[in-house]
């Protein structure tokens, strides 16, 4: 087995690039896709100490993680589907409706 | 042959995560949107391969029907049915890329060094708990036990988004 | 994990073995599906390569290896060629969990026998399920990339198929699990051993399975995405060679797949037919015998119905196919209980 | 759900289930059809302008290729229409044999829709099944005519061959196998739920719409219009024969299907009524070779398998063919209804609907 420390720094740049997709992407899809990365590499970091801990409360977490993952990608995609019906564009530049 | 069979044992999970990083990658640096979709399939492909790596089956196979089997496909969907060609012409990246990517860079060396710094100590070759009876038996047992309250507000949840997808999505009918 | 010599090379060469097998038997399915739909049809089928045409699937495997390879001019070229691995990738892994039999020496070859399938997990259900639901994003990608109208009607329709009619699979699949008690597959064929097989006590769960593993693998009369007299060819419509041999080889290998474990999960895998048991036909034989029965219903069915429409299709899975798989665990886990 | 494209999507002229050379443009809204204009003509060989520099007995070949899967009855039109013109008289024995036949074609043409029909909705065996009783139906065309798709049987005045000797055992062995043939087609389709789904409140079309759009044949009986040129004006030996007209209420593709099935036991019935009360004598009267009509012009219609077949015929009283030729052709009066049946449904509907309306374009485009 690898030292810990690797995976936590392998998860921490996975997470790194998820944050800068939803930085630097306008495309609304790409962001959630960022988000479903920045959620995985959380969901590497409970593994690993599940197994480092040898604790099955990890593991548990991880599978409550993809479940909240999953609601938010459904409810995210709604929400595009939404503005796209209104927009006709998912560039997120295009909805600054509040913006004084 | 044994020596390679060792290096790869040993080194898998290396090789896993290198292949992740440059995929994630491909995510969000992809200009076309169906492309970032596939590098997204093949990240979670690879996570579950890391999962188990990590003497958590039932994790992975959960990440392939979660992620590959469902979420995936309804992003999908969702690419094909949004007419995206129009926003092809449109700039990828703004003004502030290259200042997030420099606070992002930091934040990850910080972490880094931060996490080197950090006693683990060593890492348990055999974990007990999890791989007695294989994990997806001790999962269940710790579900169905322990976290049985989570385990129901978990599904309390998803009926909410089922029936929250539905309305944000409807059409809505004159009365 | 303990890596010698023997823990490398079995399961390499049942790997090899299972592979040549099963792409063997691609071949014969083809020749078969050809045979008994003509027989059923008053006609002869191929009967001009070989004897009764018994190389006409080697002729069609040449053929379409040494065809030109087309790829239209507006196709996203990357995605165009992802997208038959990402087919017939997951077709085949899903081999690596069934057991084709119990247990074999390889005609005493080994000293300790080893288990008929390449691996035993202990939640091969679960993983076959898992390693399946990639497979969609061939068809999904294949029809898209392709830019083309009808691939992409096509594609759609099979992905929407695809995942609504995976859900009623899984379902029909849970009362068997319940009764066995466990996810391996080696597990349930041997809970079967004791008790009859699950297709008594299980029998609307293997209608459903049958009608859903129909539907899942696009064959007749679930094949509204390659329907050929609507979208021309559905989703592969405009790929041709080697590509297009891939999707055609994930096809049929995704029918043996869903035999297989049709086989495994209600048809008592590799055992005898109960009051049989006195003919000493080996495992494996009784294991392809049942499967061909399966996948003789599949070349059944595709020669008696026409097509189902494509909301009629939704319809009936969401609106009978779901609840009634439902009642089915739930009947069952009362009576497990 | 969103605000959609409306998706063109041109289906022929190369599809497998357009039926030939037809070009549909669809407009989809998702699967569903908002909008269809038939695109015609890929086929057009100019059959009426060619007529008029042939002789009329040259201008019946041109005929046979019309409605290539029904040349019988687009023989019988023509050749009637000369004779209605000329005023020549027919022996009986030849009005018999003509209603045999163009029966027999009746069969042929039915047997191919059913055929297609049933491919296009899936069911592949129905259509090995109809060919091969079509291909008996063949044999017996090549037997009188020498042609099997393409016959050019009959002549002004009667027929051109006295029957063939053999002729009789064929046909009586193929009434005693078809009714169970058809039986078996009826056993895969007629209860099948999935073609119940495919055609019930399918491709639906009043009888007020139908009467509108001029449509005829067993499309026009299938909306519940008791009409039938073979019953209104009794041509040959329709008159004399005992048999029933086949209607449904049904105005969708489903009673359409029941409407032909119902002509096919109805044609047998009067192809073996035929072949029994074949009268002895002459096969044709005395006619001139070359063939020459008086001033004048007439129509004359038919019922040919796919509806009414009408010939408008001009002649000049000078030249030996035709002045001018106008052919009224089923396949394209019922194309008409493919738009007010298709609007509203689902792409995989349009093909039954083709399949329905049993349109040959070679009559279509002519």
């Amino acid at each position: 087995m690898i030292p810990v420390t690797h995976v936590l720094v392998f998860s921490m740049i996975l997470f790194g690039i998820g944050v800068t997709g939803v930085l630097i992407r306008r495309n609304a899809l790409i962001m959630l896709m960022s988000l479903e990365l920045m959620m995985n590499a959380a969901n590497i970091n409970l593994i690993v100490f599940a197994r480092q801990l040898d604790l099955l409360a990890g593991q548990v977490f991880a599978i409550f993680v993809m479940c909240v993952a999953a609601s938010e990608v459904a409810i995210g995609l709604a929400i595009i589907a939404a503005l796209f019906k209104n927009k006709g564009t998912v560039q997120i530049d295009h909805f600054n409706g509040l913006k004084g | 042959m044994e020596a390679l069979i060792s290096f790869f044992s040993h080194y898998m999970l290396y090789i896993l995560m290198g292949v992740t990083i440059l995929t994630a990658v491909g995510v969000v640096y992809s200009k076309n949107a169906v492309h970032s979709v596939v590098a997204l399939l093949l990240t979670m492909i690879l996570v579950a391969g890391i999962y188990l790596m990590l003497d958590a089956e039932f994790i992975a196979v959960v990440q392939l029907l979660v992620y590959a089997g469902g979420i995936i496909v309804l992003f999908v969907f969702m690419l094909l049915l949004v007419a995206l060609h129009k926003d092809e012409a449109l700039r990828l990246f703004n003004t502030y890329t290259m200042i997030s990517l420099g606070l992002i860079a930091f934040l990850v060396i910080v972490l880094a060094v931060v996490f080197f710094g950090t006693p683990f100590g060593p890492v348990p070759e055999t974990v007990t708990h999890i791989v007695k009876g294989g994990s997806t038996e001790a999962v269940a047992g710790a579900l169905y036990s322990t976290y049985i309250l989570p385990f129901e507000i978990a599904s309390v949840l998803l009926l909410v988004v089922m029936v929250g997808a539905i309305v944000l999505t409807k059409e809505r009918v004159k009365l | 994990m303990d890596f010698t010599m023997i823990n490398i090379v079995i399961p390499t060469v049942k790997i090899l073995i299972v592979f040549t097998v099963v792409l063997l038997s691609v071949l014969v399915m083809t020749y078969a599906e050809r045979k008994v739909i003509a027989f059923m049809q008053v006609r002869l089928g191929p009967m001009r390569v070989g004897p009764w045409g018994l190389l006409q699937p080697i002729a069609d495997a040449l053929k379409l290896f040494s065809k030109e390879d087309i790829i239209p001019t507006m196709a996203d070229k990357w995605v165009y060629y992802l997208a038959p691995t990402l087919a017939i990738v997951p077709a085949l892994l899903t081999f690596l969990v069934v057991p084709f039999g119990d247990q074999t020496t390889f005609f005493g070859l080994l000293k300790h026998p080893t288990s008929m399938a390449i691996s035993d997990l202990n939640i091969g259900l679960l993983y076959i399920l898992a390693i399946s639901s990639v497979g969609i994003y061939g068809i999904l990608l294949g029809g898209w990339s392709s830019n083309s109208k009808y691939p992409l009607l096509g594609a759609l329709r099979s992905a929407a198929q695809i995942v609504s009619y995976e859900v009623p699979l899984t379902l029909a699949i849970i009362g068997p699990i319940l009764m066995a008690n466990t996810l391996s597959m080696k597990g349930i064929v041997e809970a079967q051993s004791k008790g009859m097989w699950f297709v008594i006590p299980q029998f609307f769960a293997f209608l459903i399975y049958t009608a859903c593993a129909v539907a899942e693998t696009n064959r007749a009369p679930y094949d509204l995405p390659e329907a050929e007299q609507e979208l021309v060819a559905g989703f592969h419509t405009e790929y041709s060679g080697m590509k297009f041999a891939f999707f055609y080889l994930a096809e049929y290998a995704n029918m043996i797949v869903v035999s297989a474990i049709a086989t495994v999960v209600f048809l008592g895998g590799w055992l005898p037919v109960p009051g049989l048991a006195f003919l000493h036909i080996p495992a494996i034989i009784w294991f392809a015998l049942k499967m061909g029965f399966f996948l003789f219903i599949f070349l059944w069915l595709r020669a008696t119905y026409p097509r189902y429409r494509y909301d009629q299709l939704m319809a009936i899975g969401w609106k009978f196919f779901i609840p009634v798989a439902l009642i089915n665990i739930f009947v069952t886990a009362l009576l497990v209980l | 759900m969103f605000k959609s494209e409306i998706i063109e999507l041109n289906m022929g002229p190369q599809h497998p289930s357009t039926h030939g050379v037809l070009r549909l443009k669809l407009k989809l809204d998702g699967e569903t059809i908002v909008g269809l204009e038939p695109e015609i003509g890929y086929l057009h060989r100019g059959v009426e302008k060619l007529a008029e520099s042939f002789t009329y007995l040259q201008a019946l070949n041109l005929t046979d290729r019309l409605d290539y899967v029904a040349s019988i009855s687009n023989n019988l039109g023509y050749i009637e229409t000369l004779e209605k013109l000329g005023g020549i008289e027919v022996p009986r024995k030849a009005k018999y044999f003509r209603t045999l036949m163009t029966e027999l074609g009746r069969l042929s043409s039915h047997l191919l829709w059913l055929a297609t029909h049933a491919l296009d909705i899936g069911a592949m065996t129905v259509f090995l099944y109809a060919f091969r009783e079509r291909e008996f139906i063949l044999d017996m065309f090549e037997m009188v005519t020498g042609g099997r798709l393409l016959t050019t049987a009959f002549r002004y005045g009667g027929l051109k061959d006295d029957i063939p000797k053999e002729l009789e055992q064929k046909i009586r062995d193929f009434i005693k196998i078809f009714p169970g043939r058809l039986a078996d087609y009826e056993a895969l389709l007629t209860k099948n739920r999935i073609w119940m789904k495919r055609t019930k409140q399918v491709g639906v079309i009043s009888a007020e719409d139908a009467i509108n759009l001029g449509l005829s044949g067993p499309v026009l009986r299938g909306s519940g219009v008791r009409f039938d040129v073979r019953k209104a004006e009794p041509y040959e030996a329709y008159g004399e024969l005992d048999w029933e007209m086949a209607v449904e209420d049904g105005c969708d593709t489903y009673a359409r299907y029941l409407v032909r099935l119902e002509e096919m036991r109805q044609s047998l019935r009067i192809v073996e009524q035929a072949l029994d009360g074949m009268p002895e004598g002459e096969f044709r009267t005395k006619a001139p070779k070359v063939l020459k009509l008086p001033k004048g012009e007439v129509y004359h219609c038919i019922e040919a398998p796919k509806g009414e077949l009408g010939y408008y015929l001009i002649s000049d009283g000078k030249g030996t063919g035709p002045y001018r030729l106008k052919v009224r052709g089923p396949s394209f009066v019922n194309l008409q209804g493919l738009k007010p049946m298709a609007v509203g449904h689902m792409v995989a509907d349009v093909v039954a609907i083709i399949g329905t309306l049993d349109v040959v374009l070679g009559e279509v485009d002519r």
